[in-house]
């Protein structure tokens, strides 16, 4: 088999074409290999999720490829079983980027953690969505560098003491979506470990999204940074902390909906329904084409202790980069009329 | 445009006296044959003296507008360089020339490199200030042309300025604004990085065929097409641009109907990790770069090494360290090509001698990394990606078929007869691993850059796996040597001394055979494709010569590998100034060896 | 003299410790170098400006360093008489950021190309904007890559045809100003080459600025992207063009002022003053905290075709990564304290 | 706890006897001397047999709970590794074994690598679901606490397995619970990236002094701190952490007040470019890293050498090629440190041999740095950097001074007798290039990676510039030589065969001398610490003996080296299985030669 021979079936093809991509079940999707996050660790509901969104996709194991740097979260495409490579730290958004141009027939995820996608990975990240390269990256935001025993990470907050800063870190941190959205990210969206469902739905829509899709998965690294975020996602916060954005409705959660957001040019605010009136409330439009109010909800909680907005920021339908499928190899007359293409001039054998 | 002729006459022939100064350099700037009266063009001549071809093909042209073009073109050689005043080239000055269309556009100057500049503007603007009245201040261009001629040919314009000093001596606005115009011009060339082509003539009669002329980079860029041609593969390039490699990159842009995917990246690690995933994917994958970007390449090289995916990357080498000499040629990059990673990663090295011949030596690359799973890289430098030569355009029918098999089957059993897909399990004879890619049903896998147990292709830390995996990449390379032409020993193969070339310094090698030839000595001469592994017989040749003499544009690198590979006292003749052996320069290095 | 005994007089000292700081004149801060770009570059317009802005800016030439990466902009540390490094490609932000940390006392400035620091560099030019590391960054915005002859650069347009991209680039451009936001940049401005007057002030603001501070040039490679800006710098089209930012004042713009700009949600847009009233008009703040009107602003006119702001979008103070200088070298008691700290034993000379 | 002291009783028997069948491996665990009743705390002795101190200190200790801490930990070696369960050090559990504050935070712990690990936790979330009762599933952490030790000490978990498979057969909750913890603590092992930490005992006898236990790391960092002390100048230190290297990072981290700055950047590349700008700035810069940011570095450390910056790369070492082996130990980076960088590039390399060493090889590191104005590769590995030794503790004071004079005055005049700054005027001596700060009023100089021109600095582009540039560079690098310590030859000095070493290699070729001469085998030992450039009289030495031996953690590298710069014979013993050579295996291998 030519690679060139190989056809696609890729996110974009219709449900006519799909139906004939066998059914599959979780464990279609699950590896022989022995999965060795610690006990505990976020990345084990994430790996759950994905492998129970799988077979909603509608697409192929032998058409799936997980491309990842290093690092613990890293590790995922060991137990996909997919076509799959644990790259260099940092260079599985370079990396899917060649093959998903090569390849526009297959469905290319990347996996990394804040370390991989946002420190040594960041450029490659931030070209990646700006080219609309059509991926599904995930990055799993655990706020440390865990495989190298917890040092600070870009996204770790001000102050962290770890072991590369024992007197507290001074670097003000990333926020994952605020840089996707500053790069022209045409999908953003946030969801996190303890949300099965949520992640299995946002997996989902990011991978029928045509164009990169970039999803920041909060992930407790129980080990080196336990509770990260539990002010926002542990189970008893999770109501009124956690702020569900839903396409065309205002945005409001609490109990019975009593809280609100309103947005306007100084960013996001949570607001009581019952004092401001539901109508004043921000409604949520994924599709904006400027990304303003998309970047206003992204800083909302710079530190997960306030209301966290979650789901999807954004979904805009932009031109993607290179979607074609590449012309077969080329043909020895192609390459004779090549080779004798411009001046050219023949000596002949009496003469020569 | 009288006086500009005489001008330039003048300016060239004080430029030959210039040069004379420098018997056997081999870019020479002379009169022309002649002055076209009413035609703004000059012809400069560069030619090794050693070449007396009938035809005396001008390497460089300088037209000023399209009627300068028009009759001066067929004096050029094909490869040559058109260097183009695109100011003149408005549909006025065309339709006077005769030209329907622009000539710029009509692709009727593809055989050659066109350095189209706005030599008129950039005057102008650069001699605004000296106070020359606007029509002088048209005319200096010429000297911003001689500029960049200056620039090309590493000349220097102090001689110059000294003759205009002189010969503007009464008009002191016109005398500054052609220092002015020539110092931009020289200028100009540096800031867009333009160097010098070379027009080399095979020293072999020139058999029956049909020629054109070709450079480096165009035949390595073709190559690589005629690779995947022949691998029946598309082809994948990821690549950021540097001189003097940015070429290739312009030229495989051009052909996607030949199955060229070309992908510019953010940076150098970017553009070989996106190789490497094209690779995974089943293409002919390939990166091109010069000295920084090779090394900036190290680590995902590393990791191409690992995964054992085939993977070209074409290294033009150019002036180093660091930034260096961006336009300057040197062949300084072998080390770092053999060893410029981190663990024991040995990789098949591989290096063009001519401009012609780096269409066979990309194909050359391509067959061995597909045939064992290997990056390749390919060793070019900026002499060749610049030089030209008459070139016997090769049979695209008969060129070899260098295609492999992709795995489409399980190639492993389980103890209950299941069937797996072992992404590990080698070929007995190439060692290679199978070439598994997505869109196969069955054969998922995955790959990685930590430690893989032999067969499953699993990670593992296990000591014993960890040698046998090492020594099996190894072997695998190494075995290559068999796979691979033995060398060839030329010119009096029974003297008693050898010399070894490797790279672009095979020209002026030839030359300097002949030359000591005459010179009574005698001396043969083996030049190296193969850099790793070395062919099978290169030892047993070594042995034959007492004398062994390593001409390199480095510090004595290929020298050191003999002598740690052989134990041969090699003895290096180097030259690390970013220009090529001139043959006389070499004779004579020689010749002091065999003193 | 050891560099702990450097004493800092950074731009954050008071007016009374400036006095002590020499006049110069723009001559002062020229070196003796050709400057060998292209006759008519837009570089030769931003070294002026810059030289006539150095001395307003209170510093001594000793004390300040340009650092650059490769490619035509980065030429410039050649031409300044200040300490300089032109380093490698897009490594520049990385470097002066080791500089800035290591002398605090400094004034470090940063130049590169479109290339040289959104490309190969982009990752470092967001790690040190998310620092608020103590630097003055200018990226000269050509569109192109201009030492190397022509290929397009991350900020040229969609279609655009280069020697690296024959029929036409398919890659969406970032906008530099967006990524400096979604880094969380403090100061975020944009001038043009065409105007003297204009980066001089920018220039000096930017360095006055305590953190990292980022400016767009729009500069104009006359010979491989000529009149990538004129739409909206050309003489005659500025007038209507170019949208003036003054802090706490509506935006206005145009021919006594008759069009302006509202800012909301979905971004910015050009208005007639006459039509919707001048109240209605964006209030320009640069001190807001929110990035989200900074955000909308800076995606207008993502094409220069549009009327397009200039000036500073965002000044805010954060604090800065690592004002303190470092502690001196330390001593030999010190030392042996260190080496000695902890568990140890003795070895008697009888004994041993 | 009785029935857990028990489990790990008979545990350890067995891995102890599995053991056996590597009589030689230096990791070995056996019985404990006794139980203690009550004590949840096992003890794991691990000892290379040559060795027989009266002692008999335990090099891992692992504690369930702060009682078995605070009865145990006497029993440790300093520098040895204490796994901590975390999850016991509640409280009242301190209260109840007499602790007052916790001794993880009291700094007592200091002289010990420190494993704290919610073990509890762990072991409970994972043996979920295999039905086992919550009293039951708290009991298997020590399982995982086993799996740690394998993973740690490369033993195959299989073995144990069979034996939990035996011994609870008749309770499959608590057989799968067990096994499930095992496997756990192992992948927790590597997840977390955990090596084992070796303590070594040196051969010599200890003289009087003060003495403390050092890993090479923490000598490494103090070494680094030191070289501040000594140059009188801060320390900036420019990082991203990478297994086995974040040690140091961590360590430098610590002491701000002892003038040092640490920095972790966005990735290799920054940090070693953000070093170049301290060194620019005058501080003494450093950037340590692993082989995969070796690799990364390679065009910065370009750049350094042409800027001709004072600067220290530290290269832990670990299994190549790509990400390879995290957490063993190698020697394969030694032809990187030489030739990893594109065009002619040469710096001095030199390589630490004991862990205590580590702190002069620093010093030496920063002082050639210093005096030639150069980056210097200092190579360590993943042995040596957890690796821990009795260290008689330097005298401060008696530290060598290895400060140099920046320059603050013009160094040149015009020939209007105007004082000038030349950036590459060098000193005559040393061929070093002056070092002029920022804030030296008067000095302002711009440096860059293209090439430069003899003394001013100014780009040149001159091609006899380049040669004399790039033979000066050279020139510089190779004249350390004279500024070294000549090797010493150690052994028997008149004997035919010469063995010689590097780096961590010291301790088994040091151990297999006295063997070999047990065995009546009369052998020299030279160990080298610089290796580029090489000693003077390294060639003269080497012409001594009529067989050179060469054992290395890799496929021969210096062996290459020396035969390419000597041109004798130079045999390997190559080892790349991610393990240190053990003194038996050595003593064969080069007993096999010399048959
Ligand atoms: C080139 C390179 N640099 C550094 C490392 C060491 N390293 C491995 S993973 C990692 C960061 C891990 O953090 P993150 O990406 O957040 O992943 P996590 O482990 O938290 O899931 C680092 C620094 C490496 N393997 N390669
Ligand atoms: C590592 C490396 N890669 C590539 C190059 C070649 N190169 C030099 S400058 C440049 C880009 C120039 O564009 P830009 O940064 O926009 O600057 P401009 O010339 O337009 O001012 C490139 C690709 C290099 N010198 N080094
Ligand atoms: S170290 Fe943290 S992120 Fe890594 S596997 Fe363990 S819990 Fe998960
Ligand atoms: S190439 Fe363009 S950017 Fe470079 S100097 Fe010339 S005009 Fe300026
Ligand atoms: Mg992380
Ligand atoms: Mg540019």
């Amino acid at each position: 088999m030519s690679a060139a021979t190989m056809n696609g079936h890729g996110p974009g093809e219709t449900i006519e074409q799909r139906v004939e991509v066998p059914t599959t079940t979780r464990s279609d999707w699950q590896t022989d290999q022995e999965v060795r996050w610690c006990p505990g660790c976020g990345d084990y509901s994430i790996l759950a999720a994905m492998q129970l969104a799988m077979p909603g996709m509608g697409i192929r194991r032998e058409d799936t490829v997980v491309i990842s740097g290093i690092g613990c979260a890293a590790r995922f495409p060991y137990y996909m079983d997919t076509y799959g490579v644990h790259s260099i730290h940092g260079r599985a958004p370079a990396m899917a980027t060649g093959l998903a141009l090569a390849r526009p027939d297959l469905s290319v995820f990347v996996v990394g953690g804040d370390g991989d996608l946002l420190s040594i990975g960041g450029n490659h990240l931030l070209h990646a969505l700006r080219r609309n390269v059509n991926l599904t990256i995930l990055l799993f935001n655990n706020r440390i560098y865990g495989l190298t025993k917890g040092q600070y990470s870009p996204t770790s907050e001000v102050g962290k003491h770890t072991k590369s800063t024992p007197f507290g870190s001074v670097d003000a941190p990333l926020h994952p979506l605020a840089v996707a959205l500053g790069a022209g990210a045409t999908f953003v969206a946030r969801t996190h470990d303890m949300d099965r469902q949520g992640m299995e739905a946002i997996f989902q829509r990011a991978h029928a999204h045509r164009g990169a899709a970039f999803v920041e998965i909060l992930q407790n690294c129980n080990v080196f940074n336990d509770g990260a975020f539990t002010d926002v996602t542990g189970k008893s916060a999770r109501d009124e902390m956690l702020i569900p954005l839903t396409h065309g409705e205002p945005v409001r959660f609490g109990e019975d909906g009593h809280a609100g957001i309103q947005v306007d040019l100084d960013g996001g605010r949570v607001v009581e329904v019952d004092e401001v009136g539901v109508e004043s409330l921000y409604v949520h439009d994924e599709q904006r084409s400027s990304p303003t109010a998309a970047m206003a909800l992204a800083l909302m909680a710079p530190e997960p202790t306030e209301p966290m907005p979650m789901g999807v920021f954004r979904d805009v339908q932009l031109p993607m980069h290179h979607t074609e499928e590449v012309a077969g190899p080329g043909t020895r007359d192609d390459l004779a009329a090549l080779l004798n293409s411009g001046t050219t001039w023949t000596v002949d054998p009496e003469v020569g | 445009m009288q006086l500009t002729g005489d001008r330039f006459t003048a300016l060239a022939a004080l430029a030959g006296n210039d040069l004379a100064t420098l018997p056997d350099f081999p870019a020479e700037i002379r009169a022309p044959a002649g002055t076209l009266p009413g035609v703004s063009a000059f012809q400069v001549r560069i030619a090794d003296r050693e070449v007396t071809t009938p035809g005396d093909d001008a390497a460089v042209l300088v037209a000023m507008n399209p009627a300068a073009l028009r009759s001066e073109l067929s004096r050029l050689a094909k490869g040559g360089t058109v260097i183009l005043n695109g100011d003149g080239f408005d549909e006025r000055s065309l339709t006077k020339a005769g030209y329907d269309a622009d000539p710029r556009e009509t692709g009727e100057l593809d055989a050659f490199e066109v350095i189209d500049v706005p030599m008129t503007t950039l005057t102008k603007t650069a001699v605004k200030g000296t106070g020359v009245s606007g029509r002088h201040a048209g005319r200096s261009k010429n000297f911003f042309a001689l500029g960049i001629l200056a620039w090309m040919y590493s000349r220097d314009t102090e001689a110059v300025n000294a003759w205009i000093d002189a010969k503007f001596a009464s008009d002191d606005a016109v005398r500054q604004a052609n220092r002015k115009a020539l110092a931009v011009g020289h200028a100009y060339g540096e800031t867009a990085e333009l160097a010098a082509v070379q027009v080399t003539v095979p020293a072999a009669v020139r058999g029956p065929g049909t020629y054109r002329s070709v450079d480096g980079n165009t035949a390595l860029a073709w190559g690589l097409i005629a690779a995947g041609v022949c691998a029946k593969l598309p082809v994948f390039l990821g690549s950021y641009p540097i001189t003097p490699a940015s070429g290739i990159l312009h030229e495989l842009a051009k052909h996607p109907d030949a199955g060229v995917r070309t992908f510019q990246a953010e940076d150098e690690i970017a553009a070989i990790a996106a190789a490497i995933g094209a690779a995974f994917g089943g293409h002919l994958a390939m990166t091109t770069t010069s000295g920084p970007g090779l090394s900036l390449k190290s680590e995902a090289l590393g990791l191409a090494n690992a995964l054992e995916l085939p993977l070209v990357l074409v290294d033009i080498q150019r002036g180093g360290p660091s930034t260096g000499l961006p336009t300057k040629t040197e062949a300084s990059d072998l080390m770092q090509a053999m060893y410029g990673r981190h663990g024991e990663s040995p990789l098949p090295v591989i290096a063009a001698s001519r401009p012609g011949e780096c269409f066979d030596v990309a194909i050359e690359a391509a067959r061995l990394a597909l045939k064992y799973r290997t990056p390749v890289i390919l060793l070019s430098d900026g002499y060749l990606a610049n030089s030209s030569e008459p070139w016997l355009i090769p049979d695209a029918a008969s060129l070899p078929d260098i295609s492999v098999e992709l795995t489409t089957e399980p190639n492993h059993e389980t103890v209950d007869g299941v069937g797996e897909f072992w992404p590990y399990e080698r070929d007995p004879d190439t060692l290679a691993r199978p070439w598994a890619v997505p869109g196969t049903p069955g054969l998922e896998h995955r790959l990685g850059g930590l430690e893989k147990a032999d067969g499953t292709g699993n990670i593992s830390y296990d000591p014993e796996n960890h040698q046998r995996m090492t020594d099996l990449r190894a072997a695998k390379v190494a075995g290559i040597a068999e796979d691979i032409a033995p060398v060839e020993v030329e010119g009096n193969v029974d003297s008693d001394v050898l010399i070894v070339g490797w790279g672009s310094t095979w020209g002026a090698i030839t030359h300097s055979m002949a030359r000591l030839r005459n010179a009574g000595h005698s001396v043969a001469h083996v030049h190296l494709r193969h850099l790793n592994p070395f062919p099978a017989n290169l030892g047993e040749v070594l042995g034959r010569y007492s004398t062994i003499v390593v001409p390199e544009l480095n510090s004595g690198q290929l020298s050191r590998l003999l002598r740690a590979e052989y134990l041969v006292d090699a003895h290096s003749i180097s030259k690390v100034a970013g220009q090529p052996f001139s043959a006389a320069e070499l004779t004579a290095r020689i010749s002091e060896v065999l003193r």
